[in-house]
C-alpha cells in the first residue's frame, strides 16, 4: 500500500523505506505550508517521486492553538510512483496540542511522532481540549514519540541574529523542518538559498531561519536519539528523464489555457468571479498579462460566463471557472451558449455539498450538474482531470475541443487537484498538436448556421468582419440561415443536429484504454477525475498479488469514448469508486445496461488506497 | 448578407435588416427604432463593426432589425454580454438594448456594474413602466397602484427612478429622451455614442397595448411643453409655452423651483444654468416629475472619465511591453525546475 | 383515433360523430380564444367530453393579417372520453388568409374548411404569402369547403345597433361560432347570458354580438348550404356524474396550491417572477388574497425562490414557479433549501428549448434539471402532472411531501398543459386527507436537526417560537445539533441520510398502478406529464383492436414508485414517449438496467395518437 | 437551546451564542459583534422574535455569534431571503448582514430591490473594501489601483460607493459608522432599529489581514477629529478639532466646501444644517471623502415612507375582509360551471 510501506531493519541506525508519508501540522501561522513546500523541493531534489496535499483551516486566521485552526501540508514520496498523498502517516511533525489532536487517527500504527514540547502548555492543551498532556498520558503509546522543546532549541539557535523573540519563534517550523532534512538525507542548500532570496531585504531574518534548518539538522546528527528513531533512507525513483517542476492542479489548469488559446491561435479571455477552491487559476491568470491573456473579475458568476460567452463572440477563447454554488449560476447563460453555438470553456473545481457545503473540502458530485445540470436538451462536453499534472492536458483538449466543435466544454476538477501538488514533467510544448480557430471570412453565400459536414459546427463569423453582420440569439434558429424559427419540424432538426455534434466528437476521441490489466476479466474498476491515484495504486497492489482486476479511467465524461460500451461488456463486474453517490454509476448504467455499481465516499477527503483495495477484494471474493 | 449597397453614404434604411419588425401596431418601440437607424446613417456608423446586444422583451427584439452585428441573449444579462465583447475588442462599438424589466429589474446588478466600471458602450433603456413581452405585469418603474395581471389590487412598491440609480451606481453619462421625440432622440443617441464610456440613456417608450399613455403627463401634445424641459449645457434651465418658466434653487435649500419669469418675475439670470459636469444638479434633474417640476430631457449629466475596457488594455499593453511577447517555454519552465537525468 | 373519428353517413343531412376536431383560427385581434371559449363551454353543456389548446403567437400584438399573427383555438370533443385536443381537424374556421395558411396542414382529408371570403383580399393574401387565392385556384380540393363573407354578412346583422363598422367587423367571429353552433346543435343561451354580462355597461355591443351569433345560427339554418356541410350530431358522453368547469393546467396548479396550503394549515406564500407560460399561475394567486394567499413578484427568479425559502423559514408555504431557463436560475437556492431542509415547492412550466428556445411551444426537457440539475449530492422530490385537471392533485401532493418531509418538490408542468383546458370534476375537498404541518414548539431537548424517525424529516423551528432560537446554513451541519461540521464522518452520514430521506418517501406513496392493460406483457408504454391523453388513447385504441400493450404513467420521478423496476420488469420492451430526447428513459435504464427505449419528439408540440400507434405497432411487430 | 436564561432585562452577553467566534484576531467584525449586542440590550430586543439572516463572507458568519434566531444563506442572496421573512411573518425584527462583496457585488439586485421595495428590516453592509473570505480578492468598492491577487497590476474600475448607490435605489434610511466607535455605532443601530422601512447601515470596517488599515485616513487616532463629520439632525455640520470646521455650500453652486470657524471665520450660522429629511442633501454628504472633505458619519437620511411588508399586510386584510375567509368550495365551483347528473 502507497503510504503505508514498511519500515525495515527498524532496528539498525539507516532505514530504508520503499515510501514514506510525513505531515506537518500546526497553526496557520505556523508557516507549515512554507515548510512543506521546502521539504517537497528537497525531496524532488532527492530523486523521489513524490505527491503533497494541503490541508487549510476553513477560517481565514482562526484563533491561535484551536483545532479548527490547524493547517497542514502532507508529502508522500518513494522510490516508485507516488500517484496519491498517502493513506497513513508515517511521521507527524505537531507543533501544538491541536495539530496532534486533530491528526492522530491519521497515523500508523508504529509511526513516529514529533511534537514541539514547548508548544504544549497548560493554555495551549486547554486550548485543543485536552485535559491531560497526551506527551505524557501515556496515550500515544501505540506510536513512537519524539518530544523535544523545538521553541526553546529554535530561541537558542537563532538568539545571535538580533531578531524579536517573537521573530525567533517563527522559526520554529525551519527548526522541524531541519530535523526532518537530517532523518531523510536532505540536502539543505536550496532551501538556504531560497531564504537568501525571499529575505534578501532583511538578512537578519534569513540568517535566522538558516541557522534554524542548520540547528535542527545538527541536532539530528549529534543528540543521541533513541535508537528507534534513526535516519531513514527512500532511495530515488525511477523517474522519466526531463525538467520538472512542481504543481498543483489550479497552476495547471491556468497553463494548459494559455497553452490552449495559443494553440487555437486566439486570445484568452478568462472570466470569473472567486470561489474556493477555484480562485487560484483566476491568480494565476491574472499574472499572465502578457500572454495575450486577458482577466476579467465580474460582479457575479453570471456575469462572468456571460462576459466569457460575449468575448468568445467578438473572437476570444471564453472562458470562465467556478465551483459548484457558482457554477449552478451559469447554467442558464450556458443554455445561450449551447444554442448560440459558441466555443466556451468552463472550469469547475467541485467541492463538498450541497450549497455551501464544506467549501475547502474535496467532492466529486457535479457531474449530474455538468452533464444534465441546464434546462432542455443542451448537450455539451464534459471533460475531467485525474491530477494536478493531467489539468494540462485536459485545458488543451477542452479548448480544441470548443473551438473545432464551437461548442461549450466543462472541465471538471475538483478541491483535491486543485491544491495537491504533484512533480510535472514539463512538456515540450512545440511537439504538441495545434488546432487553429478558422473565423469565417467569406461573405459570398455566408449562413451563421450553415455546419461544417464532419464536425457539424457553424462558423464562427466575428463582429467587425466586414460583410459577415448577422443576427444570433437564443431563440431558436432556423438550420443554416440561424433566423428566428418557430417552425415544428426545424426544431426537432436543430435539437437533434445539436445533439449528434456532441456524440459525433467521440469520433474524434482516442479509444478508452485500460490504465492496467487487461481488457476483460472478472472486474473492473472505472474512475473519472481524482481518483485516479488511489484506484490505480489499489490495482497495481492486487495485480501485484497476483488479483485479476483492471483499472480503467475516464477524460471524457460526455461524450462518452466511442469504445467504452464494448469495453465494459468484457468485465463480469464494474466498480465505480466516487467521491458521490454514485454519478458515474447513473450515467454508465444508462448508456451501456451494464450493472455498474459504485463505491462511493462523501467524507470531504479523497479514497484511501486501503478502501479501494478493500472494495476490491471483497468484489473478486463474491465473483471466486 | 444584409450588407448595405448603397454606394456612397449609408441612409438611414440601410441600417435596417431584411426582417419584418414584429412589435404591437403603434408601439414606441417603431420610433425609437427609427430614430437610431437615423443616428448611425448620420454618425455613418460602420456596420460591421457596430454589436447591438439585448436582454430578453419587445425591447430586446431591437437588434434583428438591425443590419448590423447583433447577440440577442437572455433576460437581464446584456450588459455582461456586452462587457465581455468590448474587453474581446474594444474596437466594436456596442450598443445594449434593454426594458425596464431588463435592464432593473433581473438584469440591475449588471447595470449597476457596467455603468460604475465605465465600460465603453451605449445602455439604452426603453422604459414603459411595464413588462411588455410576458403581456403586462407591474415593473420596478410602474407607479404605485399600477393595476396589473401580477397585481390585481395595485402594486405597491415604491419605482425606481432609472436616472437616479444610474447617477447612483456612478454613471458618467446620464441623458433621458422620449420615444416620440424625433429630433432631441437622435441628438441624443449622438451624443452617447460620442462619449467614452458607458453612456446611459432611459427613453420614455409608449406600450400601446399593457400601459397605454403612461407618459401621457409628460406627451401629450396639450401637457408637453409645461410638462419637458429640454436641458442644454451652459444653458440657463427655461421651458414652458414662450420659454415663460425657469428652474431655480429655492433660496437656502437645495431643492428646484418653478419660476415664471419675464415682467414681475426673475430674470433668466437668477436662472439655475445647466452643467452637465454637476452630478449634483443631475440628481436633482433626474428626480423632477410632473405635476409639480416638468421632467428634464436631454443630456442631465456628461463627465468622462477613462473607459475600463480602454484602461485594461492600456495594461495589457504594458505587460506585452516586455518583448517576451507569449513564450510558453518561458511560462512552463519558469518557478522551482529540476532535471532527472536521462 | 381521437379526433379523427370518421364522419358517418355523409350523405345524410344529419350525420353523427363520435368525436370532432374543430379549431378557429384568425388573427390575434379577431377573438379566437373567446370564440373557442364560448363554444368549449356550450359543447360542455351538451354533455360531450373534450379536451381544448390554445396557440398564441409569439409576440404580443403580431401585425394583422401575418403568418405569425395567427392565433388558434382548438377542441375536441365527443361521445367518448376525450384526452387530447385532437391530432387533425375535422373543421377549421379560418378568418383570414393567414389563418388558412398556417393550418392547413393539420386538416383531415375530407375535413370542412369554413373561410371568411371576405377577408381575403389581394392585400391579405399577399400578407400571408399567397400568390392566387386558395378558395380559387382549387388547391383546396381535398377539403370540403365553405366560402361565405362572413364580414359582409356580420356587418349586416349588426347594422341596427348603432355600432362603428370596426365594432361591427369584431363581431365575426361571433357569426362564425353561431354558425358552428348550428352546425353542432349548440345552444346559444349560455353565451346570450355571457355577452349580456360582460357588456352590461355597453349593451349596444352586447346586442351586436347576440344579433351575429343568431345571424350565423340562422344562416346554417336556412340557407342551402350544399349537401355535404350538413348539420353534425356528436352524442353526449358518458361522463361521471358531478359538477363540472373546464379549467386550463394553471389554473387548477393555483388552486391545488391554494388547498393543499389550506390542508397543512398554512398560509401560502407564492414568489414568482414572470415567464411564459407559467406567468399565469401567478395572475390567478395574485386575485385569492382572501385565501391567505401572498403573492409576490420579485426582482428575479434567484429572489423569487429565496423569498419563497425565506417564507418557509418562517413558517409559510413557499412556493415559487418559473420555466426552464427561470428554474435554471433557481438551482444554486435550491441546493440550500435542501441543505437548510426547509419545505418548498418549484413548480416548472416547462417550454421548448434549448436557452430562450421557443416561448410559446410545449416540451418536457427539464426533466434532467429537475433529478439532477444542482450541484452536489441535492436529492429533491420530482412530481409530474398529466393534464389540466391532473394538476390539482399534483399540487396537493407537492405541498404533503414538501411539509411532511421538509424538502423541495419540483413540480413539472408544461406549456401544453398550462394553456390547454378540459372539463374539471370538481372535487369533494372536504374528503380529501389532511397533512397538518407541525411545528415544533418544544425547547426541552430541541435540536434543530433531529430527524423524525419515520419520515427522517427535521423539525420545523419557526422564528418567533420561544425558547427555540437557533442558527442554521448551507455550510454543512452536524447530525443533530445542525452546528456548522467540517467533520468527515457527518458529513457522510448527513449526505446519506439527505438521500435516505428523499428514497424513503416511495413507501409513502401508492404503488405504481397499470393505466391500461395488464401488469405484464410483451410492450408497456411509460409516459410522464402531458403525453399521458395521446399514450392512453393510442394504447385504448390498439387494445379495442385487440393488441397486447399497457400503458403505465408516471406522477412520481424522484423518488419513483417503489414497486416500478419489477412491473417493469414483467414487460418484454418498455417504449417511452417523452417530448425530449430521452430523459425519463435515462432515469429508468439506470435504475432497473431495462431496455427501456425512447420514442422522442421535439417540436414544441405534442404527440399525436397517431405518432404513439405507429410506434407501437412497430414495436410488436418487432416481438412477434 | 441557547435561551438567555438571566432574569430582569437583557445584557449584550445574553445576545451572544454559545459559539466560538472564528474571525481573525483584531477583525474589525469583533467590534461590530460587540456593538450589535449592546444596542440588542439597549433595546431589549427579544430573541425568539429577532431574526439575522446573512449572505457567504467573513461578515456573513454573525448570526452564528447570536443568541436570536439565525439563517446562514447564499452569497448576496440574504435580502431576497430577509424579504421572504418579512412577508410570511412582518412581526419578526429582521436584520441583514452582508459584507461588500456579498451586498454589492453578486448581491447588487437584491440590495436594489429591498432598499426600493422599503422591506421593514435593517440592513448592515460591513465594507472592508475586500474580500475577504475568499481570500483578499478586490471588491467593487476597492480603490482604483488596489493590488489583489485578482489585480496583480493594481485595479483599475472606479468602485461604487455604498451609501450614494443606497440613495440612488431609493432608499429611505442611510446611515454610516465605523467598526470601532462604539459610541456612535450602536446609536445608529437603534436609528436603524427604530426606523420602519429598510434602513441601510455602512459600516467602515478593518480587514487586518487583507486590507489593513484602508481606513486609515479617515479613523487614525491623528487624523480622526479632521476626517470625520458626525451628522445630528437638525445641527449644523462642524467638525474638526475643537469643532473648529463646519460644512457650507460653496456660494452659487451645489458643492460642499470647508470653513474654519472662529475669529476670521464664518459663525456657525452661515453652516449647512444636517437635515437627515433631504435627499439631496444626503447626496452631497455621502459623496464627501478626505482628504478635501471629511467622512460624514451618522444617519445621513431618514425620510420614513410605508414599508412593502406593512402595506402587502393591509392588502391581505382588506381582501379577507370580505368575510368569506378561505372558503375552498367558494374558490373551485366559482366561474362556470356545470352539472353532469347522476
Ligand atoms: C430568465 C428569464 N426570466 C424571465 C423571462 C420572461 N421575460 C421575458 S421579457 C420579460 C420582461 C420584459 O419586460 P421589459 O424588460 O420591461 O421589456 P418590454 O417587453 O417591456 O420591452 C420577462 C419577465 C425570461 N425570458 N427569462
Ligand atoms: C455563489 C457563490 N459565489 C462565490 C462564493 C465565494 N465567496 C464567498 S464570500 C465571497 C466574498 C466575500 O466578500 P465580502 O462580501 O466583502 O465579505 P467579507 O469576507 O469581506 O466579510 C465570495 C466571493 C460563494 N460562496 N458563493
Ligand atoms: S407589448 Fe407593448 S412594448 Fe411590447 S411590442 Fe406591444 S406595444 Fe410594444
Ligand atoms: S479575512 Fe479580514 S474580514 Fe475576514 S475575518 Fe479575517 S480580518 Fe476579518
Ligand atoms: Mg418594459
Ligand atoms: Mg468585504
Amino acid at each position: 500500500m502507497e503510504g503505508s510501506a514498511a519500515l525495515e531493519g527498524a532496528n539498525s541506525s539507516n532505514r530504508t523505506l520503499e515510501s514514506a508519508v510525513v505531515r506537518f501540522a500546526g497553526d496557520s501561522g505556523d508557516g507549515m505550508q512554507l515548510t512543506g513546500s521546502q521539504f517537497t523541493l528537497a525531496t524532488a531534489l532527492a530523486g523521489n517521486d513524490l505527491a503533497t496535499f494541503a490541508d487549510f483551516p476553513a477560517e481565514i486566521r482562526a484563533p491561535a492553538g484551536t483545532t479548527f485552526g490547524v493547517s497542514a501540508f502532507q508529502i508522500n514520496f518513494g522510490a516508485r510512483e507516488i500517484l496519491t498523498s498517502g493513506d497513513a502517516l508515517d511521521v507527524l511533525v505537531a507543533m501544538n496540542p491541536a495539530a496532534l489532536k486533530v491528526n492522530l487517527a491519521d497515523i500508523k500504527d508504529g509511526g513516529l511522532v514529533i511534537a514541539d514540547a514547548g508548544a504544549f502548555t497548560d493554555k495551549t492543551l486547554r486550548k485543543a481540549g485536552y485535559d491531560t498532556d497526551p506527551l505524557e498520558d501515556g496515550s500515544l503509546a501505540a506510536f513512537r514519540l519524539l518530544k523535544l522543546d523545538v521553541s526553546r532549541l529554535t530561541l537558542e539557535a537563532v538568539k545571535d541574529f538580533g531578531v524579536s523573540k517573537k521573530e525567533g519563534l517563527r522559526c520554529r517550523n525551519i527548526w522541524a523542518l531541519g530535523l526532518l532534512y537530517w532523518m531523510f538525507g536532505r540536502k539543505r542548500q536550496a532551501t538556504v538559498e531560497w531564504f537568501e532570496r525571499k529575505f534578501a531585504a532583511r538578512p537578519e531574518i534569513a540568517m535566522a531561519n538558516i541557522a534554524a534548518l542548520n540547528a535542527g539538522h545538527a541536532f539530528g546528527e549529534t543528540a543521541e536519539l533513541p535508537a528507534e528513531i534513526a535516519s531513514l533512507v527512500v532511495p530515488p525513483a525511477e523517474i522519466a528523464p526531463g525538467l520538472y517542476r512542481n504543481v498543483t492542479g489550479n497552476d495547471t489548469l491556468a497553463w494548459g489555457l494559455v497553452a490552449g488559446a495559443q494553440f487555437a491561435g486566439l486570445n484568452l479571455a478568462f472570466c470569473s468571479y472567486p470561489i474556493t477552491p477555484a480562485s487560484q487559476v483566476l491568480h494565476v491568470l491574472a499574472k499572465l498579462k502578457d500572454y495575450g491573456v486577458l482577466t476579467f473579475q465580474a460582479e457575479d458568476e453570471i456575469a462572468a460566463v456571460c462576459a466569457a460567452i460575449g468575448a468568445s463572440y467578438a473572437g476570444s477563447l471564453g472562458v470562465t471557472s467556478s465551483s459548484g454554488p457558482g457554477i449552478a449560476l451559469k447554467t442558464e447563460a450556458l443554455g445561450l451558449a449551447v444554442a448560440a453555438e459558441l466555443p466556451l470553456v468552463v472550469i469547475n473545481s467541485q467541492r463538498a455539498g450541497p450549497s455551501t457545503g464544506m467549501p475547502t473540502k474535496t467532492e466529486q458530485s457535479d457531474l449530474y450538474q455538468a452533464v444534465f445540470g441546464r434546462n432542455a436538451d443542451s448537450p455539451l462536453v464534459v471533460l475531467a482531470a485525474r491530477s494536478p499534472a493531467d489539468c494540462f492536458e485536459v485545458a488543451v483538449e477542452a479548448a480544441r475541443l470548443a473551438v473545432t466543435y464551437m461548442t461549450p466544454v466543462m472541465v471538471l476538477s475538483d478541491g483535491y487537484i486543485a491544491s495537491a501538488s504533484e512533480p510535472w514533467k514539463i512538456p515540450d510544448v512545440d511537439a504538441m498538436p495545434r488546432f487553429p480557430a478558422r473565423f469565417e471570412t467569406e461573405a459570398a453565400g455566408f449562413q451563421p448556421f450553415r455546419r461544417d459536414p464532419v464536425t457539424l459546427a457553424r462558423p464562427w463569423a466575428v463582429p467587425g468582419t466586414p460583410g459577415l453582420a448577422h443576427r444570433i440569439g437564443g431563440l431558436e434558429r432556423a438550420e443554416d440561415s440561424g433566423e428566428v424559427s418557430y417552425d415544428a419540424a426545424n426544431h426537432q432538426r436543430m435539437t437533434d443536429l445539436r445533439a449528434a455534434k456532441i456524440a459525433g466528437i467521440a469520433n474524434d476521441l482516442p479509444e478508452q484504454a485500460v490504465e492496467l490489466g487487461e481488457p476483460s476479466g472478472p472486474l473492473a474498476v472505472v474512475g473519472w477525475g481524482s481518483t485516479y491515484g488511489p484506484i490505480y495504486r489499489a490495482v497495481s497492489n492486487l495485480r501485484a498479488r497476483g488479483l485479476e482486476v483492471a483499472h480503467i479511467h475516464l477524460r471524457h465524461l460526455s461524450p462518452l469514448p466511442g469504445n467504452l460500451g464494448e469495453l465494459l461488456g468484457g468485465f463480469e463486474r464494474i466498480l465505480v469508486p466516487e467521491m458521490n453517490r454514485g454519478q458515474l454509476v447513473t450515467l454508465l448504467r444508462s448508456a451501456y445496461l451494464l450493472p455498474a455499481e459504485g463505491l462511493n465516499k462523501v467524507t470531504g477527503k479523497p479514497f484511501k488506497i486501503a478502501e479501494i483495495e478493500q472494495a476490491i477484494l471483497e468484489r473478486l471474493e463474491a465473483t471466486q | 448578407m444584409n450588407v448595405p449597397s448603397s454606394p456612397g453614404p449609408l441612409t438611414a434604411k440601410d441600417y435596417a435588416s431584411d426582417q419584418e419588425v414584429r412589435w404591437c401596431p403603434g408601439c414606441g418601440d417603431y420610433a425609437i427604432l427609427k430614430a437610431i437607424q437615423r443616428t448611425l446613417a448620420e454618425l455613418q456608423a460602420e456596420p460591421d463593426k457596430t454589436v447591438f446586444v439585448s436582454g430578453i422583451g419587445c425591447a430586446a427584439r431591437f437588434p434583428y432589425y438591425l443590419s448590423t452585428y447583433g447577440f440577442h441573449t437572455i433576460h437581464g444579462r446584456a450588459p455582461a454580454i456586452a462587457t465581455g465583447i468590448k474587453l474581446a475588442n474594444p474596437e466594436l462599438d456596442v450598443w445594449v438594448v434593454s426594458g425596464d424589466g431588463d435592464a432593473l429589474s433581473i438584469g440591475g446588478n449588471h447595470l449597476l456594474h457596467v455603468l460604475r466600471r465605465n465600460v465603453d458602450l451605449q445602455f439604452l433603456l426603453f422604459n414603459n413602466e411595464i413588462y411588455g413581452l410576458t403581456k403586462g405585469q407591474y415593473s420596478p418603474t410602474s407607479r404605485p397602484g399600477t393595476r396589473s395581471p401580477s397585481t390585481p389590487q395595485g402594486s405597491l412598491d415604491a419605482p425606481v427612478s432609472a436616472a437616479a440609480f444610474a447617477l447612483g451606481a456612478g454613471a458618467r453619462f446620464v441623458a433621458r429622451s422620449v420615444d416620440t421625440l424625433q429630433k432631441p432622440l437622435p441628438e441624443v443617441l449622438r451624443r452617447a455614442r460620442t462619449h467614452r464610456g458607458a453612456s446611459f440613456v432611459e427613453i420614455l417608450q409608449n406600450c400601446i397595448v399593457y400601459n397605454d399613455q403612461v407618459f401621457g403627463d409628460i406627451t401629450d401634445r396639450a401637457v408637453a411643453e409645461e410638462a419637458q424641459i429640454h436641458v442644454v449645457h451652459g444653458q440657463p434651465l427655461v421651458f414652458g409655452k414662450d420659454r415663460g418658466k425657469g428652474l431655480r434653487l429655492r433660496p437656502g435649500t437645495l431643492e428646484l423651483e418653478v419660476v415664471t419669469l419675464g415682467p414681475g418675475g426673475p430674470g433668466e439670470i437668477e436662472l439655475l444654468r445647466h452643467d452637465e459636469t454637476s452630478r449634483p444638479l443631475a440628481a436633482l434633474l433626474a428626480a423632477m416629475a410632473p405635476p409639480d417640476l416638468p421632467m428634464a430631457l436631454g443630456v442631465l449629466y456628461c463627465d468622462p472619465a477613462p473607459s475600463y475596457d480602454g484602461q485594461v488594455w492600456e495594461q495589457m499593453a504594458a505587460a506585452r511591453s516586455n518583448g517576451r511577447d507569449r513564450d510558453l517555454d518561458r511560462l512552463l519552465r519558469g518557478g522551482h525546475t529540476w532535471t532527472v537525468p536521462g
